[in-house]
C-alpha cells in the first residue's frame, strides 16, 4: 500500500462526508439525521487539518477552523436537539416523516 | 509498510466502517455508538498527523459533549431496543445514487487538482501557539471569532433553554 | 393669444366685385337655420321654426338668384368665355405644400346653375312643408335637418376643392340619410335610412380612393388646378398619371372610374340604386327635394364637374354612358310595375338620371362636341323642375289619401284638381312632350347619343317611350281609372283639402317651370368649355322620340284610363319576366344575401370567433397554463425536509457538473 | 408656463380629495380640480401658441430639467411640442367630462375619484415627459389605477378583465422597459433623455432588438394586433369613467409612445418593420370593424371599434409620412374624445334602461331625445361624418398614406378605407336598434340626461366639433411636430 | 487603538450592549413587558440613528472585521429592520412571555449579521453566518405551543446545519486550493481551476441557501408559513438583506477573479429563482407562505442587480434592500396584526378587508405595489435600478425573462389586492385594533414606500457610499 499522505487523508474525508449526507438523506429519526451531520461537519474539520498539515503549515487557519466549527458544532448541535426535543413534545414522535404538515 | 501506516489505515477504516454503520443501523444506540467509535477514529487520525490538540479538543467535546447530548436525547425521546423505522428502498437507492456521484466528482476534482503548497516554515500546531493566537488581535489573531462564537454559545443556550425548558401553559 | 381665436383670414381673391360675403351667406343661412332649430327648436321656437327655416332659405335663394344673374349675365363672361371664378377660399387643412382641403367657392355655369336649381327646389319644399308636416312633433327637428342638408348640397356644388366636396357630399348622404329616417319609430324608416347611408357610404369609398388616385398624381386638390395638370398632355402630372397601369388599366381611368362610382352611388346608378326606392320611407317633399331633384344628381354634377379631366380618359367615359344607358333602361323597366306612387316615381327617377350619365359618356370636351354634356346638364335643370313637380304632387295626394299604393288610388282628379294640372303638366314634361321642359332637354340628349353610340342611342329611345308609358299609368291609375271612393269614407270623416296656399303654391311654381323651363337657351350657359353653344334643333330627328313618347301615353290610356283587367292580362302573360321586374329583378335579395351571408357570416362571424377563441384563448391559455404548470410542480415543495435536501446537493452537484464540464 | 403645474394639480387635487369627508365634497373637489386642469391644459395651449408665434422655432417649450437620479442619468426633463400639447388638452377633456359622468357614484367615491384624477396625472405626466424614465414612471402609474377602477367599480366580469388588462398592460410595459434598457446601455451614450438620444444616433444592430420591444409594448396600450384582446372585456367591464379614461385617454399612451419613443429615436428600424406595422394595424383595422359588426353589447362594439380605430394611429404611424403621422396624432385626440364620449352615452344609457343590449332597446329618442342625439353625434363621428372629428383624422391618415407610390402601401390604405363602410354598418345598426325603432316596453317613463351629464357630453361635443369644423388649429399644432419625427426618420 | 475599535465598532458594541443590558433584566427583577418593549424600541431607534454618525473606513483584528461607510449604511438598514420589526409586532411581543430572549436571540443573529457584512475573511463570515442562523433557528420556535411552529424550528435547523456542512466543505476545499481564508489574500490565489470552482459551487450554495436561491429555497415557505410572523419577517428582510450584501462583497471582490463563472450562476438561477417563485406564489393560500414565495421571487430580481457586477449593482441591491425592507415588512406587519387578533391567515379570510380596515387595507395595498414593482412606490424604482444594473452586460434575454416575471409577480400581488378591495365577504374580518406603535411602525413603512422612491436623494446618497 502506498505512504499514506494528503489524498488519502482527503479520500477519508470525501468519504465521510458523503456517508453524513447519506445518512443525512435517508434517516428518519430526527437525531440519527442529526448524528449524520455530525459526521458530515467532522469530515470537514479532517479536511482542514490535513490541507493545514500538508500543503499551508506556515499558518494554522485550517487548525483554528476545525476548532471554530467544533464549537459551531456544539452549538448547532445543542439547539437541534432543543428543537427535536419540543417536537417530540408536540408530535410524540421524532420520526421525520410526522412532521410534513407544512408543504406544497 | 511502517506502523504509521498500518495505524492510519486501521483509524481510517475504524472511521470510514463505523461511519457507514452509524447511519444505516437499525438500532438508534448502536447508531450513537457506532458515531461515536467514527469519532474517535477522527480524533485519532489528528492524533496521526501529530496535532494534538485538536485531537484532545475533538474528543473532549465531541466524544465527551456532543454524543453524551445525543445519547441523552435518544434516551429523552426513545424506548431503548426499539427499532428504527425502515427506509424506504427508493429513497435509499436515489440518495447512495446521489452521493456517490457527489463523492466521486469531488475524488474527480480532487485527483486531478495539483494542489500548491506554501514553502514557508511552518508553525508548529503546539498549544502556547495555538493560544497566543487564539486570543491575539493582531495579524493571524483569533480573538475577534471566539468572541463570536461565545456570544454564539450565549444565544444557543438561551433559545435551547426557551425551547426545552418550555413551561406549561399558565403555570407562572 | 389673439391669433389663436382667429381663423386665418378668408382670401379674396381680386375680383371685380366683392360678393364673397354674399356668396358666403347663401350655404350658411341655412347652416345657421340648422344650428338654431336644432338646438333650440324644440323648446323655445317649436311652433315658428318653419317660417324661420323657410325665410331663411328665401334670402338664400334670393342670393343665389342674384349671384346667377351676377355670374351670367354681369361678369361672368370674359371673352366669349364663361370663367371658373373662386371669390372665396381658405386653407382648411394643409396636408403638405401645395396638397391642402381649401374650403372655397367656385363659380362656374354649372355651379351657378345647380346653386340655383338648389336653393329654388329647396324653397319649394320648404314652403310646401309648412302645410303638408303641420302638426308632426318633430317639426323644428324636420326644419333644422333641412337646413342641414340645403347647406350640404349647397356647400357640394360650390366646392373648390375635390375633398370639400367629398366632405360635403358626405355631409348630403348623412343629411339624407336624417330624413328618411325621419319617422324613426318605423322599423322600415330605419332600415331604409341606414340602407341609404351604408350603400351610398359604400359607392363613396370609390370616390374617397379616387380622390387619393387623383390627388396623388395630380399633387393637388383643388379642382382647377387638378383639371389643369390633368388635362394637358404635356403636363409631368398628367404623363404620370397615364402611365401608370394598374391591371392594365391606367392610373387615371381606375381614378375616375372610382370617382364615378362614387357619383353613382349618390346618383342611383345600377347596381348601387338599391337605396332609392327605399328611401321614400322618408316623408315625401324630402323625397322631392333629394330624391328627385338634388342629390340624386350630385353624382352627374361630379362626373360634370371632372368632365374635363373625363374626357381625357375615354374608357372611363364609356363606362359612364354605359351605366347610364343601362341604368335607365333598367329603372324604367321596374317603374313599369310598381304600384306604391313613390317608388314609381323613384325609378323613374333613377332612369332620368341614367339619362344624364350617358348623356355625359356620350360627349366629348369643346365645341359642337360637347352636346352632350350642356344636354346633360339641361335635363338636370328641368328634370328637377318637373320630378319635384311630381313628387310634391304625389304628396298632395298621399296627404289626401293617406296611402302610397295606386290600388287605393282612382278618380282623384275631381277632388284635387289644381294637382291634378300640375301632375299632368309634369308627366308631359318628363314623356318628352313638345313644349314642355322634359321634350327639349331630353331631345339634345338623344340627339348626343345618336352621334356618339348607335345602341346607346336605340336603348334610350326605347327607354324614353317607356318613360311615357309608365308615367301615364301613374298619371292614369291615379287621377282616372276607377271612381275614388267618397273622401268621407276614407277620413273618417275629415276632408282634407288640397292642402292649401302653401302646398299648391309650390306645384304651381314648379309646373310654370316645367312648362317653360325648355325654353332656356342652355347652350347659351352651360357647355363644356365655357363657351356658347348653338343647339341646333333638328326637327326630322324628334320624330322618333316624341311619336315613340305619344305611342306610350296612349298605351297607359288604353290600360288605365278605364279600371279594367288588361294590365293583369298582360302582366300574366309575361308571367316571369313581369315577376322580375316586379321584385325588382331581385337586387334587394342580391345585396342581402351579400351583406347577411358573405358579409357577416363570413366575415364579420369568423372575426368575432377569432377573437373570442383564438387571440383572447391564446391569452386566457398563457394564464392558464402558467396555473397549471404552478400546479404541476408544487410536489417539489413536498414537505419532507430530506427531500429539500437532496434537492439542495443535486443542485449542488447539477451546477458543478454545468459548470466544471458544460458550460466553461 | 411651468410644466409641473400640470402633475402638481392633480396630485394636490388627489391630495385634497383624500382630506375630504363626505361624497358631495369629493365630488365637488374633484370637479374644481378637473376644470383647473382644463383651464390649465388651455392655458399651455395659448402659451404655446404665442410662444411660436413670438418666433420661437425650438422643438420643444417650456422645458424644465431637474436632476433625478444622476447616478443613473435619470432628469425630470419635461417639455412640450405641439403633439404633446394636443394630448394634454384630449386628457383635460376627457378628465372633465368622466369626472362629471361619475356624479352618481355611490360606493367609496372618495376611492373612485382619488384614482381617476391619479390616472389623470399619469397620463399628464407621461405626455409631458421628455426623459424615457420618467415616461415609463407614468406609464405604469396609470396602470394600477385602472386596474382598481374596474375591479372595484365595474360590472359583469370585472375582475377576469381587471386582470387581464393590468396583466397585458403590464406586459407590454415590461417590453417597453427591456426596450429602454436597451437604448440606454446600446445607445451612443447613456442616458434616458429623449432629446439626447434623438440627436444622437444609436446603432442599427441595438434598433433591430429595441425597436420592436418598444413598438410592440406601446402597441399593447394601444390595441395592437393582437395584443388588443384586453380592450373589448377591460372597456366592457369598466364603469363608465373608467371606460372613458381607458380609451380615451389609456390607449393613447401607447401611440404616442410608439411615436414618441420608438419611430424617433429608432427611425432606421422603424424603416425596416414599418412593413410589419402597417400590415398588423391594417388587420387591426378591418378585423376591429368587422369583430364590432358581431357585437350586440353597447360597450363591446365601442370597445371593438375602439382597435379599429386605434389602428388608424398605428397605420398613420408604421406609413412614416408627415402626414399620416399628423393624421395618426389627430385620430389620436379625436378618437380620444370620441370614444370617450361614446361610453358616457352608453354609461347613461345603462344607468336607465340596465342593460346594455342593444336588441333589449328601441325606440329611446322617444324618451330621451339629448341623450340620443349625443349617440348620434358620436356614431357619425366614429364613421368619419365630416365637420366631426373622425373624418378629419382618418382622411389625413389616408392622405398621408397614399403618399407611398407602391402596391403595397396602397392596398394597405385602401383596406383601412373600407372600414370605413363597415364602421358605418356596425354604427348604424347599433343606433338603428337603441336610438331608433318603436319603442320597448317598460321605457316609456326613462328621464333624460341631468345636467351633469349634459354638461359632459357638451365638453367633449365641443372638441370633437371644434377639430371637425376647424381642424387647422390642430394641425398646425401637430404637424410641425411630426415634421421634426419625420426629418430624424428621414436621416436628415 | 481603542478609539479605533469603538469607533468601527460601535453597531456591534450598542447591540452586545443591549443584549447584556436585557441579561440583566431578565436574570435580574425583570420587567414588565411593555415598558421594556417601549425601552428597547427606544434604544433600537437609538441604534439606528447612530448607525449615520462616526462611520469611517478601517479593519480591526488583523483584517477579520473591516467597516467603511457602505456597510454601515448596510447595518443601518438592518437595524432600521429590527427597529419596525420591534414596532409591528408590539402586540405579539407584549404578550410573550419570553420576549426578553427573544430579544437576546434576535439581536444575537443582528449581531452576527453586522460582523458577516464586516467579516474579512471566511471563518468570520461562517461563524457570523452561524451566529445569525442559530438563534434565528430557536426564535422559529416561540409559538411553543403550535405544533407547525416546531415543525419549521427542526427544518430550519436541520437544512441549515445541512447547508452549513456543504458550505463548510466548500471553504475547506477552498482552503486546500488557495491556502487561504482570508477575504484580501484570496482573490490572488484563484485560478479558476475546476477544484476551485467545485469549492465555489458549494460555498455559493450556502448563500443561495440563505437566500433561498432556487433550488435551495426548499426551506422557506415551511419556515415561514410556521415560524411566528415576527421571526418570518426577520427571516424575510433582514436575514435577507444581510445576506445579500455580503454576497455582493463576496462576489464583486473576493471571487472577482471567477466573474465569468458567477455571473453564469447568477444569471441561471436568477432566472430559476424568479420563474420558481412565482409559479409557487401563484397558489398559495396562506399568507406568510404567500409572502415566502413572494420573497424568493425577489430574491430573483436581486439576483439581476448583482449579475450587473458594477458600483450601480452594488446601489441598486443595496436601495432595493432598502425598499425591501420597508415594503416587506409592511406586508408582514399587516398579516401580523390581523392573524394576532383573528387567528386569520388565509388570503380568502382577507376578502373585504377594505370595507372594516381601511388602514391597514391601504398599507398592505401600498406594501403589495412596492413588492410588485408599480410606481409611484419605491418598489418600482428599486426593482427598476436592479434590472438596469443587471441590463448593464446587454443580456436582453435575461432582461426579458426577468421583465416577464414582473408580470406574472403583478398577478398574485394583485390576487390579495383583489381580495382586499374588490370581493365581496359576508363576515369580513372585525375591525382591528392596533397597537400605537404597530400604527407607528405602518406609517414609517408607508411613508418609506412612498418616499424613498421618489426622494432621488436616498438614492444617491448611496451611490456616493458606494463609490
Amino acid at each position: 500500500m502506498m505512504e499514506p499522505g494528503l489524498y488519502h487523508l482527503l479520500f477519508i474525508s470525501a468519504a465521510l462526508f458523503f456517508i453524513g449526507v447519506y445518512g443525512f438523506f435517508t434517516r428518519r429519526n430526527l437525531i440519527t439525521m442529526l448524528m449524520s451531520v455530525e459526521l458530515v461537519l467532522n469530515s470537514v474539520n479532517l479536511n482542514f487539518i490535513a490541507f493545514n498539515k500538508y500543503l499551508w503549515p506556515n499558518k494554522l487557519d485550517g487548525l483554528f477552523f476545525s476548532i471554530f466549527v467544533i464549537a459551531i458544532a456544539a452549538a448547532e448541535a445543542a439547539v437541534a436537539i432543543a428543537i427535536i426535543i419540543n417536537l417530540y413534545r408536540s408530535h410524540h414522535s421524532i420520526d421525520v416523516e410526522n412532521a410534513e404538515e407544512m408543504k406544497f | 509498510m511502517s506502523g504509521s501506516t498500518i495505524i492510519f489505515y486501521m483509524l481510517a477504516a475504524l472511521t470510514l466502517v463505523s461511519g457507514a454503520l452509524a447511519v444505516t443501523t437499525r438500532q438508534i444506540f448502536r447508531a450513537a455508538i457506532f458515531l461515536l467509535f467514527s469519532l474517535i477514529g477522527i480524533a485519532g487520525l489528528y492524533f496521526w498527523m501529530q496535532y494534538e490538540f485538536i485531537a484532545a479538543v475533538q474528543i473532549v467535546v465531541y466524544v465527551g459533549g456532543i454524543t453524551v447530548l445525543i445519547i441523552f436525547s435518544i434516551f429523552l425521546t426513545q424506548q431503548a431496543g426499539e427499532l428504527l423505522p425502515k427506509e424506504k428502498i427508493g429513497r435509499q437507492v436515489f440518495s447512495a445514487l446521489a452521493a456517490f456521484c457527489g463523492f466521486a466528482l469531488t475524488m474527480l476534482q480532487l485527483y486531478q487538482h495539483s494542489f500548491k503548497q506554501t514553502t514557508d516554515q511552518p508553525i508548529a500546531p503546539s498549544v502556547s501557539n495555538i493560544g497566543n493566537q487564539m486570543l491575539g488581535v493582531e495579524d493571524n489573531g483569533f480573538a475577534l471569532p471566539f468572541e463570536v462564537v461565545s456570544i454564539l454559545l450565549l444565544a444557543a443556550m438561551i433559545g435551547c433553554i426557551v425551547i426545552a425548558l418550555r413551561s406549561k401553559p399558565a403555570t407562572a | 393669444m389673439n391669433d389663436f381665436l382667429q381663423i386665418p383670414m378668408l382670401q379674396v381673391l381680386p375680383f371685380g366685385k366683392d360678393i364673397g360675403w354674399a356668396l358666403l351667406l347663401i350655404p350658411l343661412l341655412p347652416l345657421a337655420g340648422f344650428l338654431l332649430l336644432g338646438l333650440f327648436g324644440r323648446k323655445h321656437i317649436k311652433n315658428s321654426s318653419g317660417i324661420i327655416g323657410t325665410s331663411l332659405l328665401l334670402v338664400s335663394t334670393v342670393l343665389s338668384l342674384y349671384t346667377a344673374y351676377g355670374y351670367f349675365f354681369e361678369y361672368g363672361k370674359v371673352n366669349g368665355v364663361y370663367q371658373k371664378l373662386i371669390p372665396l377660399q381658405y386653407t382648411w387643412l394643409q396636408f403638405s405644400p401645395g396638397l391642402s382641403i381649401d374650403m372655397g367657392i367656385i363659380l362656374d355655369p354649372i355651379s351657378v346653375m345647380m346653386l340655383v336649381v338648389v336653393s329654388f327646389i329647396s324653397l319649394m319644399v320648404h314652403i310646401y312643408s309648412l302645410a303638408y308636416m303641420k302638426g308632426e312633433d318633430r317639426f323644428p327637428t324636420y326644419y333644422a335637418f333641412l337646413g342641414l342638408f340645403t347647406f350640404s348640397m349647397l356647400g357640394l356644388v360650390m366646392a373648390s376643392n375635390i375633398f370639400q366636396m367629398y366632405i360635403f357630399w358626405e355631409l348630403v348622404g348623412i343629411s339624407s340619410f336624417l330624413l328618411i329616417g325621419y319617422y324613426y319609430d318605423r322599423p322600415s324608416a330605419v332600415a331604409a335610412c341606414k340602407k341609404a347611408f351604408i350603400v351610398t357610404r359604400f359607392a363613396d369609398l370609390g370616390f374617397l380612393i379616387g380622390i387619393l388616385i387623383l390627388s396623388f398624381y395630380a399633387g393637388t386638390l383643388d379642382f382647377n388646378t387638378l383639371i389643369q395638370r390633368l388635362t394637358s398632355s404635356s403636363a409631368p402630372e398628367f404623363q404620370t398619371a397615364v402611365a401608370s397601369s394598374f391591371l392594365g388599366v391606367s392610373a387615371l381611368t381606375w381614378a375616375l372610374v372610382l370617382v364615378f362610382i362614387g357619383g353613382a352611388g349618390k346618383s342611383a346608378m345600377f347596381p348601387l340604386h338599391v337605396w332609392l326606392p327605399d328611401a321614400m320611407e322618408g316623408p315625401t317633399p324630402v323625397s322631392a327635394l333629394i330624391h328627385a331633384a338634388t342629390m340624386v344628381v350630385a353624382g352627374v354634377f361630379l362626373v360634370a364637374r371632372l368632365f374635363p379631366v373625363f374626357s381625357m380618359s375615354p374608357p372611363a367615359l364609356q363606362v359612364v354612358s354605359y351605366v347610364g344607358v343601362i341604368s335607365a333602361l333598367f329603372a324604367a323597366v321596374i317603374a313599369c310595375t310598381q304600384t306604391d306612387i313613390k317608388r314609381v316615381l323613384a325609378y323613374s327617377t333613377i332612369s332620368q338620371i341614367g339619362f344624364m350619365m350617358f348623356s355625359l359618356g356620350v360627349s366629348g370636351s369643346g365645341g359642337e362636341n360637347g352636346l352632350g354634356f350642356t344636354a346633360s346638364m339641361f335635363h338636370l335643370f328641368t328634370h328637377a323642375m318637373f320630378k319635384a313637380l311630381l313628387f310634391l304632387g304625389a304628396g298632395a295626394v298621399i296627404h289626401f289619401i293617406h296611402s302610397n299604393e295606386m290600388k287605393d288610388m282612382g278618380g282623384l282628379r275631381k277632388y284635387l284638381p289644381i294637382t291634378h294640372i300640375t301632375f299632368l303638366i309634369a308627366c308631359l314634361a318628363i314623356s318628352g312632350v313638345p313644349p314642355f321642359a322634359g321634350f327639349f332637354s331630353k331631345e339634345e340628349i338623344l340627339l348626343a347619343a345618336y352621334h356618339h353610340n348607335a345602341i346607346i342611342y336605340w336603348i334610350a329611345l326605347i327607354t324614353s317611350g317607356l318613360t311615357a308609358f309608365y308615367m301615364f299609368r301613374l298619371y292614369f291609375s291615379i287621377f282616372w281609372n276607377k271612381e275614388a271612393p267618397s273622401p268621407l269614407e276614407r277620413a273618417g270623416g275629415e276632408v282634407h283639402g288640397e292642402g292649401g296656399f302653401a302646398m299648391m303654391m309650390p306645384l304651381v311654381l314648379l309646373a310654370v317651370g316645367a312648362a317653360v323651363a325648355g325654353f332656356i337657351p342652355f347652350g347659351n350657359f352651360v357647355s363644356s368649355d365655357g363657351k356658347l353653344l348653338e343647339s341646333a334643333f333638328h326637327l326630322q330627328f324628334s320624330i322618333a322620340p316624341v311619336a315613340l313618347g305619344l305611342a306610350g301615353i296612349f298605351a297607359a290610356m288604353w290600360l288605365y284610363k278605364k279600371q279594367n283587367n288588361k294590365p293583369d292580362a298582360i302582366a300574366a302573360s309575361l308571367n316571369g319576366f313581369y315577376k322580375a321586374a316586379y321584385h325588382k329583378f331581385y337586387m334587394d335579395e342580391l345585396y342581402l344575401f351579400i351583406t347577411k351571408k358573405i358579409l357577416f357570416n363570413l366575415i364579420g362571424r369568423p372575426a368575432a370567433w377569432f377573437d373570442k377563441n383564438v387571440v383572447d384563448g391564446m391569452v386566457n391559455m398563457t394564464g392558464n397554463t402558467t396555473q397549471a404548470i404552478s400546479e404541476k410542480i408544487k410536489g417539489f415543495q413536498s414537505g419532507k425536509v430530506q427531500q429539500y435536501a437532496i434537492y439542495f446537493l443535486a443542485g449542488v452537484i447539477g451546477l458543478a457538473v454545468l459548470f466544471i464540464y458544460i458550460w466553461k | 408656463m411651468n410644466l409641473t403645474l400640470l402633475i402638481l394639480l392633480p396630485l394636490l387635487t388627489a391630495v385634497v380629495i383624500l382630506l375630504m369627508r363626505n361624497a358631495e365634497q369629493v365630488k365637488w373637489t374633484a370637479l374644481i380640480g378637473s376644470t383647473l386642469q382644463f383651464v390649465l391644459a388651455f392655458v399651455l395651449l395659448f402659451a404655446f401658441r404665442n410662444e411660436r408665434a413670438g418666433g420661437n422655432e425650438a422643438q420643444m417649450l417650456f422645458e424644465l430639467q431637474y436632476n433625478w437620479f444622476p447616478a443613473w442619468h435619470i432628469s425630470f426633463h419635461l417639455g412640450v411640442d405641439g403633439i404633446s400639447v394636443a394630448m394634454v388638452l384630449l386628457t383635460a377633456f376627457v378628465v372633465i367630462a368622466g369626472v362629471l359622468v361619475s356624479w352618481n357614484v355611490t360606493k367609496m367615491t372618495k376611492e373612485f375619484y382619488f384614482l381617476l384624477i391619479l390616472l389623470s396625472l399619469g397620463a399628464y405626466g407621461f405626455f409631458i415627459s421628455l426623459d424615457l424614465f420618467i415616461l415609463f414612471f407614468f406609464l405604469e402609474i396609470a396602470v394600477i389605477p385602472k386596474y382598481l377602477l374596474i375591479g372595484i367599480w365595474g360590472s359583469g366580469k370585472k375582475e377576469y378583465a381587471a386582470n387581464k388588462l393590468a396583466l397585458m398592460l403590464m406586459g407590454g410595459s415590461a417590453l417597453v422597459l427591456v426596450g429602454l434598457l436597451g437604448v440606454y446601455f446600446g445607445g451612443p451614450e447613456k442616458t434616458f433623455d429623449l432629446l439626447t438620444l434623438s440627436r444622437g444616433h444609436i446603432p442599427v444592430q441595438v434598433q433591430k432588438i429595441c425597436f420592436p420591444l418598444l413598438f410592440v409594448g406601446f402597441g399593447v396600450f394601444t390595441a395592437l394586433f393582437p395584443f388588443h384582446t384586453w380592450v373589448p372585456d377591460g372597456h366592457s367591464s369598466a364603469p363608465t369613467a373608467g371606460s372613458m379614461f381607458l380609451a380615451g385617454i389609456s390607449m393613447k399612451l401607447g401611440g404616442y409612445g410608439c411615436l414618441r419613443v420608438a419611430t424617433y429615436i429608432m427611425p432606421d428600424e422603424a424603416k425596416e418593420y414599418a412593413t410589419i406595422i402597417i400590415v398588423l394595424s391594417t388587420i387591426a383595422i378591418l378585423y376591429g370593424a368587422f369583430a364590432t359588426m358581431m357585437q350586440k353589447d353597447l360597450k363591446y362594439i365601442n370597445a371593438y371599434s375602439s382597435v379599429s380605430h386605434c389602428g388608424f394611429v398605428l397605420l398613420g404611424i408604421g406609413m412614416l409620412t408627415k402626414t399620416a403621422m399628423t393624421g395618426a396624432v389627430m385620430q389620436m385626440v379625436s378618437h380620444g374624445l370620441m370614444t370617450a364620449l361614446f361610453f358616457a352615452v352608453i354609461g347613461m344609457i345603462y344607468e336607465r334602461t340596465h342593460t346594455r343590449q342593444v336588441n333589449e332597446m328601441g325606440g329611446l329618442m322617444k324618451v330621451m331625445p339629448f341623450i340620443t342625439t349625443v349617440l348620434f353625434i358620436v356614431g357619425l363621428c366614429s364613421l368619419g361624418l365630416p365637420g366631426l372629428s373622425g373624418f378629419v383624422a382618418e382622411m389625413t391618415v389616408f392622405i398621408g398614406s397614399w403618399q407611398h407610390p407602391d402596391p403595397f402601401h396602397r392596398i394597405a390604405t385602401i383596406a383601412a378605407c373600407i372600414s370605413i363602410v363597415v364602421t358605418a354598418v356596425y354604427i348604424l345598426r347599433a343606433i338603428g336598434q337603441t336610438a331608433m325603432g318603436p319603442i320597448k316596453e317598460g321605457y316609456n317613463n326613462l328621464s333624460d340626461a341631468k345636467w351633469n351629464e349634459k354638461l359632459a357630453a357638451v365638453i367633449l361635443i365641443a372638441g370633437i366639433i371644434a377639430i371637425g369644423v376647424a381642424p387647422f388649429w390642430l394641425n398646425d399644432l401637430i404637424s410641425p411636430a411630426a415634421e421634426i419625427i419625420m426629418h430624424k426618420v428621414a436621416g436628415k | 487603538m481603542l478609539n479605533d475599535f469603538l469607533i468601527l465598532m460601535k453597531s456591534e458594541l450598542v447591540i452586545t450592549f443591549i443584549i447584556f443590558l436585557l441579561l440583566f433584566i431578565k436574570v435580574g427583577k425583570g420587567m414588565k413587558n411593555e415598558s421594556l418593549l417601549s425601552l428597547l424600541q427606544f434604544l433600537l431607534l437609538a441604534n439606528f440613528i447612530a448607525g449615520f454618525f462616526f462611520n469611517e473606513t478601517g479593519s480591526l483584528f488583523g483584517g477579520l472585521f473591516t467597516t467603511n461607510a457602505l456597510i454601515a449604511f448596510q447595518k443601518s438598514i438592518l437595524s432600521l429592520g429590527v427597529y419596525l420589526i420591534s414596532l409591528l409586532f408590539a402586540d405579539w411581543l407584549k404578550k410573550s412571555e419570553h420576549m426578553p430572549e427573544f430579544f437576546i436571540l434576535m439581536l444575537s443573529a443582528l449581531l452576527g449579521m453586522f460582523f458577516m457584512i464586516s467579516s474579512g475573511s471566511l471563518l468570520m463570515f461562517f461563524l457570523s453566518l452561524e451566529l445569525s442562523t442559530i438563534p434565528v433557528a430557536a426564535m422559529t420556535n416561540f409559538d411553543l405551543e403550535k405544533k407547525i411552529s416546531s415543525e419549521a424550528s427542526m427544518k430550519m435547523i436541520l437544512s441549515s446545519a445541512f447547508s452549513s456542512g456543504i458550505l463548510l466543505f466548500g471553504i475547506s476545499l477552498m482552503y486546500g486550493a488557495t491556502g487561504t481564508i482570508s477575504f484580501a489574500e484570496m482573490p490572488a490565489m484563484l485560478d479558476g481551476s475546476p477544484l476551485q470552482i467545485l469549492a465555489f459551487i458549494f460555498l455559493f450554495t450556502a448563500f443561495a441557501f440563505k437566500l433561498s436561491i432556487v433550488p435551495f429555497h426548499l426551506w422557506t415557505a415551511d419556515v415561514y408559513e410556521g415560524a411566528p410572523i415576527a421571526v418570518s419577517s426577520f427571516l424575510s428582510v433582514i436575514s435577507k438583506g444581510s445576506i445579500a450584501f455580503i454576497l455582493l462583497t463576496a462576489l464583486y471582490k473576493v471571487f472577482a477573479p471567477m466573474h465569468e463563472l458567477w455571473y453564469n450562476m447568477v444569471v441561471l438561477l436568477s432566472i430559476a429563482t424568479m420563474i420558481i417563485g412565482n409559479l409557487f406564489a401563484l397558489r398559495q393560500q396562506n399568507i406568510k407562505r404567500f409572502l415566502a414565495y413572494s420573497s424568493i421571487a425577489q430574491v430573483g430580481f436581486i439576483l439581476v442587480g448583482i449579475s450587473g457586477n458594477s458600483i450601480a449593482g452594488t446601489s441598486s441591491v443595496v436601495y432595493f434592500v432598502l425598499i425591501y425592507v420597508f415594503s416587506n415588512l409592511a406586508a408582514f406587519g399587516v398579516a401580523g396584526a390581523i392573524s394576532q387578533q383573528t387567528g386569520k391567515e388565509r388570503i380568502n379570510d382577507y376578502k373585504g378587508l377594505y370595507q372594516t380596515n381601511p388602514f391597514i387595507s391601504w398599507v398592505l395595498a401600498l406594501a403589495l405595489f412596492s413588492l410588485a414593482g408599480i410606481p409611484p412606490t419605491a418598489g418600482f424604482f428599486g426593482k427598476l435600478f436592479l434590472i438596469t444594473a443587471g441590463a448593464s452586460n446587454g443580456n436582453y434575454f435575461f432582461i426579458t425573462v426577468a421583465a416577464l416575471n414582473l408580470i406574472v409577480s403583478l398577478y398574485y400581488y394583485l390576487r390579495v389586492i383583489r381580495a382586499v378591495f374588490m370581493d365581496k365577504n359576508e363576515q369580513p374580518i372585525e375591525k382591528i385594533n392596533l397597537h400605537p406603535s404597530t400604527k407607528l411602525g405602518m406609517i414609517i413603512c408607508g411613508a418609506g414606500i412612498v418616499l424613498v422612491g421618489l426622494l432621488s436623494w436616498v438614492y444617491d446618497y448611496i451611490t456616493a457610499l458606494t463609490m
